[in-house]
């Protein structure tokens, strides 16, 4: 989980289905070429280094995980989990084991085939602080080590039997080809011929990769399961984001990700393009620092939990989320998204009511003053909201908070900081009150390390410092349940308690809008890993441009 | 003509080392680092970032750091850039030359048709259409590149597909093209980023050579060439224009800084992936090494332009050439 | 020349007169979201932004910014450039040396690429610090001509005869010196309005200027330049804006330079 | 090549002749104003005289008398600004000039009548090559090969004067004396042999060695083609020496046209008298 602009978190596969059966290849003149626009560069193809979402895409398609979330989007066990890599794995008695099986069939682009060694020295690498992988902490927290059996099976040992762990481990543990990798030394594997030329098992190979231009997929060969339908996959980059649209609507590219509310609507008239609208894993709030800055003090006025109630009361969330996002936003309703297993839409929520905020205001001892802001002994009921400049909902959502705000007697002052100010300034608790924006994973575990009391202390991620033993107990007790039914009714006690304690104010789950021209067949996106569909993608007969036939610049 | 050479040589380096130095500092002198960017990611703790900061040497004494840096630099070696995860060389031995390609184009077709442009205002000077045009080319110049670019962007490709949207070639085709189909390929590409910067040198062109042709005109040789029958044309362009030919070339390289300041936002709005873009992702990464090498370049770039403009000058001026 | 001043004086009572023109609050959001992006109408002859602002409005009150922004930054630089200038040329030696070589390192750079330095290294800025940075990347030109004609000047015999008298060097500079380069300053400082304006814009287009929800002339645009060319209004009559003042600077700054200095003698 | 018996060229019974000679240019009523933002000013109010074919006639006054505008004005070379009275004619070998279209004029420009300037220095393109310079009058007025009017042009700098000629004409101006690009203004002026040759100071800037030589040039010349050569100067002396007729000019207008004897012995106006007073008694010394 991270502080992020409109980004989707680690994901399902709908139906692996459509990955291996979806597939096939076009008519004879070849499977076609799709480009799609995208706003930056993957930074390396080095799967333990990709921090970016481009590195993300690219190197999930050039390599394969053991298995992956299936579209339960069920992250306890192993239920719903589908094969990949592994043909098929078996527990220990006591759960703490997994061994896996490795499809014999699987080949790295350079021809050896895929052992379990290179299971084992893909968890070496990706645990080793050296290398400094994004994901190594949640690995190294939950499995011990990684024993090999014989070449095409290895076990893997837990190191307890959280529910998640199996999850963890898949989504987070890519293996590596240790043949070639062995050799290099860990500390410059990132920098390494093979960050830039990545020999992987996956779907595709890369063909070329010209930075800051485009970067090009072609199905790889030696890949056992089926052949991606298509002959080329064209990335293009593009700094400045009415480019890429502008690209989009020209039809220089076939598919764009994260359309704004407007450019969807604008991509929509046009006859020759459509918008899919995928399900969020993003929930943003406007969070207040409920100590006064980074001191233990409460907060003079975020203190109050009757306070954050009377905000939120004043604000008329759906009127904010429509006048950003027309009809396709949705109110936040918690902690958690729509999409997570852990939902609940029946949580009590603070309604609006204008009046009855008045009344709390008011009895807090907060008077209407001359210039229609409430004080208290000569204060004013103020406080200052920071906005992050590249998100453009967060800023649109402060604009009119500000505006509802002050119809209530608050005043609002805004100030927009770049990305990483106000990063540093959350993480240093510099903040009164913040735009906030969290990537949820399907898991729902990760609003531990978000809004608990021990994410609040030591660095963690609870920057604004909510503590409620109570939650914690609620989430402690959810998240080591076995039993999803009863992990529900403890996430949804939790869930309960921070909404009537109003750390944050829930806003909004930000509609995910991507644009696909129309002479793409897509089948079923992901609802967020929406990439892991490009193989089954294809071009619809009669609706091929010249580009289809242009073959790939053989290296 | 050599001690020229020389004294113009050795004063450019030390404009290029005095740049270096204050880049250094600036950069250096800031908050924040080049692996904050990554603090976004709460996986990245500040363990591993520490970890960053020692790998790179970014926990050296400020002094130690420029020194190293120097010496590197002295070898030919830029840094490594963190954004790109690649040496800063190799990305400059892409992005330059499409730098050069851009500006090249752009400065050739802008000089080209602000001289034709001058020129022609100095022949038809007072007439209505040449006063019409002298207030549009200092309109255009009062046009901030970024609303020139916004608007080649808007019309001609994105509302009438004359050209394409961003890019410097086809993504798909171009690997697969003749040799004259990629020339072709490319200056598609080339047309509207170009033609915004060549617009704008026109313009500052135009009223510079129309000004220097003016200048020109009541000059006693251009007399003589009428006396001896030539026409207002002949006069003009054979006689005037070539005279005002030397003082132009240096005042292209006096443009040379607004060029390369235009092609900033020029390359960032078309997406074509030269030194400006580079820059501004640099920055945006807070790349130093990336920033630095583009300072650098960029001021190698004016401050070798200007002190070619100046030796060409001098050599398409015979009174001086004789010293060669 | 009357209408270029014409242009600019309509332009700063705009600016001054800012609150009492302008037809809506320039920050002010509707309660509803059936007036964001509405084309030019007669409620809101320039439209309405993304946010639902009146565009009219945030033009008024982005000619207070963008005006204001560019006559201190270039008011610090000339001040900046004319001491500098001073030093150098009294100094002479080392410290004029240096100075000059600096100037010659910081006209190398193009601008904008000094700016984009600058600003990574400042992180986004106050309204005063970007003043405060087109300011300091605006003085080399002014130094340097400052610098010339102080050598020229200081030999005078009446700058010889006051500083025979025992008065301070920076006095001799302020009560003689100085007089006589206001001309020369006037139009270098009219001049350089016209190159900090569109400065200003574009830094704020690339997201590196005056933040919003401050409107300034380049900043309304680039919240619409996000976004497809469908909203052409919020693009075009700021930038419209931007053009018309730097016009009329321009033309004004040419016929005051003829004025002071009828054969175009100090053209760079 | 400077014959010292050739400086007593002045032989007056050559002149009567020309008297008898057809009229070359005639001009009538020549008004030329200068318009500017200060006002119009008369510099040549209502001039009237004619040259006669072959033959050298001065034209003198103080600088700023107009002198100059007349002979811009003939060759249709003025400053903008200048414009040529309505009433005016100027009637050139039968042609009236100011009815010319611009296309008829370069025509007769440098092919007919032709002019030496006064700035050897200024008047000569300082980035071509003296050559090319040369050149290009024959190639304006017909000749179609660049080679044959290069050699032309070589030719006729050796006639000027200019030792080893093929060598320079491929210099520039600036790599010339003074004496020597007045020859190649010369070599210009006489390429196309033309029937009228205004000479406007053309000794004025050089060394008085050089001009001598180079007067001495120009009578050679003048004997040689036949041509007639109006002569604008303010030197009486080079008046005496070269012409048979001198008009004196004075603000706008010619106050007195007579043969150079009568000038100079019998001065009609005032104003010549008062000029042959100032000049150094340089004919006295003959």
């Amino acid at each position: 989980m991270r502080f992020h602009s409109v980004r989707r978190g680690a994901c399902v596969m709908l139906g692996a289905a459509a990955l291996l059966a979806g597939c096939g290849g076009g008519d004879g003149s070849g499977g076609g070429t799709v480009i799609i626009g995208t706003g930056q560069d993957p930074k390396t193809l080095f799967p333990p280094a990709s921090d970016n979402i481009q590195a993300r895409v690219v190197t999930e398609l050039i390599f394969e995980r053991l298995a992956d979330r299936g579209g339960s989007l069920n992250t306890l066990g192993d239920a719903g989990f589908v094969p990949r890599l592994a043909q098929r794995w078996d527990w220990s008695a006591d759960s703490l084991r997994v061994t896996f099986h490795i499809d014999p069939r699987a080949r790295w682009q350079d021809g050896r085939a895929v052992s379990a060694e290179d299971v084992r020295f893909g968890f070496a690498v990706f645990t080793d602080t050296i290398v400094g992988a994004r994901t190594g902490a949640d690995l190294r927290a939950v499995v011990d080590s990684i024993s090999v059996g014989d070449s095409l099976t290895c076990t893997v040992w837990f190191r307890q039997r959280s529910p998640e762990r199996f999850d963890v481990l898949v989504t987070s543990l890519t293996p590596l080809p240790a043949h070639l990798l062995r050799a290099v030394r860990r500390d410059s594997l990132a920098l390494s011929g093979f960050a830039r030329n990545p020999v992987g098992n996956g779907p595709f190979k890369l063909v070329n990769w010209e930075q800051q231009v485009r970067l090009e997929l072609a199905p790889s060969p030696s890949y056992a399961g089926a052949r991606p339908a298509l002959d080329r996959v064209i990335w293009t980059f593009a700094p400045d984001a009415s480019t890429l649209v502008k690209q989009f609507m020209a039809g220089e590219s076939d598919f764009l990700e994260n359309l704004s509310v407007d450019d969807a609507a604008a991509a929509a008239r046009q006859p020759n393009l459509r918008v899919i609208r995928l399900g969020s894993f993003g929930y943003n709030f406007l969070q207040f620092n409920l100590r006064d800055g980074a001191s233990d003090r409460p907060h003079p006025l975020f203190g109050s939990r009757t306070l954050r109630r009377a905000l939120t009361m004043a604000l008329d969330r759906q009127l904010l989320v429509r006048s950003v996002f027309d009809s396709l936003g949705r109110v936040g309703l918690g902690p958690f998204v729509r999409a997570q297993w852990s939902a609940d839409t029946t949580i009590a929520q603070i309604a609006f009511d204008r009046q009855q905020a008045a009344r709390l205001l008011d009895s807090l001892g907060w008077h209407t003053g001359a210039d229609g802001i409430r004080t208290r002994d000569g204060q004013p009921l103020a406080f200052t909201l920071i906005v992050p400049t590249s998100s453009n909902p967060r800023q649109s959502f402060a604009v009119l908070i500000q505006e509802q705000l002050r119809i209530a007697g608050v005043k609002v002052d805004i100030e927009r900081l770049d990305g990483n100010t106000l990063v540093d300034r959350i993480q240093k608790h510099a903040f009164e009150a913040a735009m906030g924006g969290l990537a949820a994973t399907p898991a729902p575990s990760g609003v531990k390390q978000t809004w608990t009391g021990a994410a609040a202390r030591d660095g963690g991620l609870n920057y604004g410092r909510y503590e409620n033993a109570a939650f914690d107990a609620q989430v402690d007790s959810a998240i080591s349940a076995a039993a999803q039914a009863s992990a529900k009714s403890h996430y949804r006690a939790a869930y309960q308690i921070i909404v009537d304690d109003a750390p944050a104010i829930w806003l909004y789950e930000p509609p995910t809008l991507d644009g696909a021209s129309a002479r793409l067949q897509l089948g079923t996106l992901r609802p967020d890993a929406w990439w892991m569909g490009i193989p089954s993608w294809s071009i619809a007969p009669g609706k091929r441009l010249p580009r289809d036939a242009a073959p790939a610049k053989t290296p | 003509m050599r001690r020229f050479l020389l004294a113009r040589g050795a004063q450019a380096l030390a404009v290029i080392a005095l740049v270096a130095t204050l880049a250094f500092t600036l950069v250096h002198l800031a908050p924040g680092d080049p692996f904050a960017a990554s603090l976004d990611d709460p996986t990245n703790t500040a363990a591993l970032h520490a970890q960053q900061m020692h790998r790179w040497g970014y926990d050296q004494p400020l002094p130690v750091q420029y020194l190293k840096w120097l010496g590197n630099l002295a070898r030919g070696e830029f840094g490594w850039s963190h954004s790109r995860n690649r040496r800063v060389a190799d990305v400059l031995l892409e992005t330059v030359p499409r730098t050069f390609l851009l500006m090249g184009a752009a400065l050739v077709a802008g000089v080209l048709a602000g001289l034709a442009l001058g020129t022609w205002q100095a022949a038809r000077r007072g007439t209505p259409a040449e006063r019409a045009s002298g207030t549009l080319a200092t309109a255009v110049l009062s046009v901030p590149e970024f609303l020139v670019a916004l608007a080649a962007l808007a019309l001609p490709a994105a509302r009438w597909h004359l050209f394409p949207v961003s890019g410097i070639a086809d993504p798909a085709m171009h690997d697969s093209m003749s040799a004259i189909g990629r020339a072709w390929d490319v200056t598609r590409h080339l047309v509207l980023p170009a033609g915004t910067l060549a617009l704008l040198t026109a313009a500052g062109v135009s009223r510079y050579h129309r000004s220097a042709m003016l200048a020109m005109l009541p000059e006693e040789f251009v007399r003589t060439a009428r006396a001896k029958g030539a026409g207002e044309y002949t006069a003009v362009v054979r006689h005037a224009l070539r005279n005002a030919l030397g003082p132009l070339i240096t005042i292209v390289g006096l443009l040379l800084p607004t060029l390369f300041g235009g092609a900033v936002f020029v390359e960032t709005i078309f997406s074509w992936p030269g030194v400006g873009r580079m820059m501004v992702e640099a920055v945006g990464g807070n790349d130093y090494p990336l920033v630095l090498a583009g300072v650098l370049v960029g001021s190698v770039l004016v401050v070798l332009g200007s002190a070619l403009a100046d030796v060409l000058s001098a050599l398409a001026d015979p009174r001086l050439r004789i010293e060669a | 020349m009357k209408f270029a001043a014409a242009v600019l004086v309509l332009f700063v009572v705009v600016a001054v007169a800012a609150p009492a023109i302008a037809p809506h609050d320039p920050r002010a959001t509707p309660q509803s979201e059936t007036q964001k992006n509405l084309p030019p109408s007669g409620a809101h002859p320039f439209g309405t932004d993304q946010y639902s602002r009146d565009v009219l409005s945030r033009v008024i009150y982005g000619a207070r910014v963008s005006l204001g922004v560019a006559v201190v930054a270039v008011m610090l630089a000339l001040t900046l450039g004319a001491a500098i200038g001073a030093v150098a040329g009294y100094a002479g030696g080392w410290t004029d040396i240096i100075c000059m070589r600096v100037v010659d390192a910081m006209l190398s750079v193009p601008r904008v690429l000094l700016l984009l330095v600058l600003v990574a290294s400042t992180g986004p800025l106050t309204v005063g610090g970007i003043i405060v940075l087109l300011g300091c990347t605006g003085w080399p030109g002014t130094s340097r001509l400052v610098r010339g004609e102080v050598r020229l000047l200081k030999e005078r015999d009446y700058v010889l005869a006051s500083r025979a008298t025992g008065t301070p060097e920076w006095r001799v500079f302020v009560l003689h010196v100085l007089p006589g380069l206001v001309p020369q300053l006037l139009v270098t400082g009219t001049l350089a309005l016209a190159t900090v304006i569109p400065l200003e814009a574009g830094l704020s287009f690339l997201g590196l200027g005056v933040q919003p929800p401050t409107a300034s002339w380049g900043n309304i645009i680039s919240d619409a330049a996000g976004r497809p060319g469908d909203t052409w209004w919020v693009v075009l009559f700021p930038g419209l804006a931007i053009v018309c003042t730097v016009l009329a600077v321009n033309t004004i700054g040419e016929r005051l330079r003829e004025r002071i200095d009828p054969r175009g003698r100090s053209r760079a | 090549m400077h014959d010292p018996e050739s400086r007593c060229f002045h032989d007056p019974s050559a002149e009567a002749g020309d008297v008898t000679a057809p009229v070359l240019l005639d001009v009538r009523d020549l008004v030329v104003t200068y318009v500017s933002d200060a006002g119009a000013v008369r510099a040549v109010d209502g001039v009237s005289f004619a040259v006669h074919a072959g033959e050298t006639v001065a034209l003198v006054g103080e600088s700023g008398c107009g002198k100059t505008s007349v002979a811009f004005a003939l060759m249709r070379v003025m400053a903008p600004g200048a414009r040529i009275g309505a009433g005016s004619r100027i009637t050139f070998d039968g042609a009236d000039l100011l009815a010319l279209d611009e296309r008829a004029m370069c025509d007769l420009r440098g092919r007919k009548i032709s002019m030496i300037f006064q700035e050897p220095a200024s008047a000569l393109n300082p980035v071509m090559k003296v050559g090319a310079q040369v050149a290009e009058v024959a190639l304006l007025h017909g000749e179609r090969s660049k080679r044959a009017a290069w050699d032309r042009a070589v030719a006729m700098l050796d006639r000027t004067g200019i030792a080893d000629a093929a060598r320079r004409a491929h210099q520039y101006p600036h790599e010339l004396s003074g004496g020597m690009r007045q020859r190649v203004l010369i070599a210009m002026a006489l390429m196309m042999r033309p029937a009228l040759v205004i000479a406007d100071e053309p000794t004025s800037a050089l060394d008085v060695t050089v001009q001598a030589q180079i007067l001495d040039l120009l009578r050679d010349l003048q004997r040689e083609t036949g041509m007639a050569v109006l002569f604008i100067t303010h030197d009486f002396g080079v008046v005496a020496e070269l012409c048979s007729r001198a008009m004196v000019m004075r603000a706008g207008r010619i106050v007195e046209d007579a043969p150079v004897d009568r000038i100079f012995h019998a001065p009609a106006d005032p104003y010549t008298a008062e000029l042959l007073r100032a000049v150094p008694r340089l004919t006295a010394d003959r």
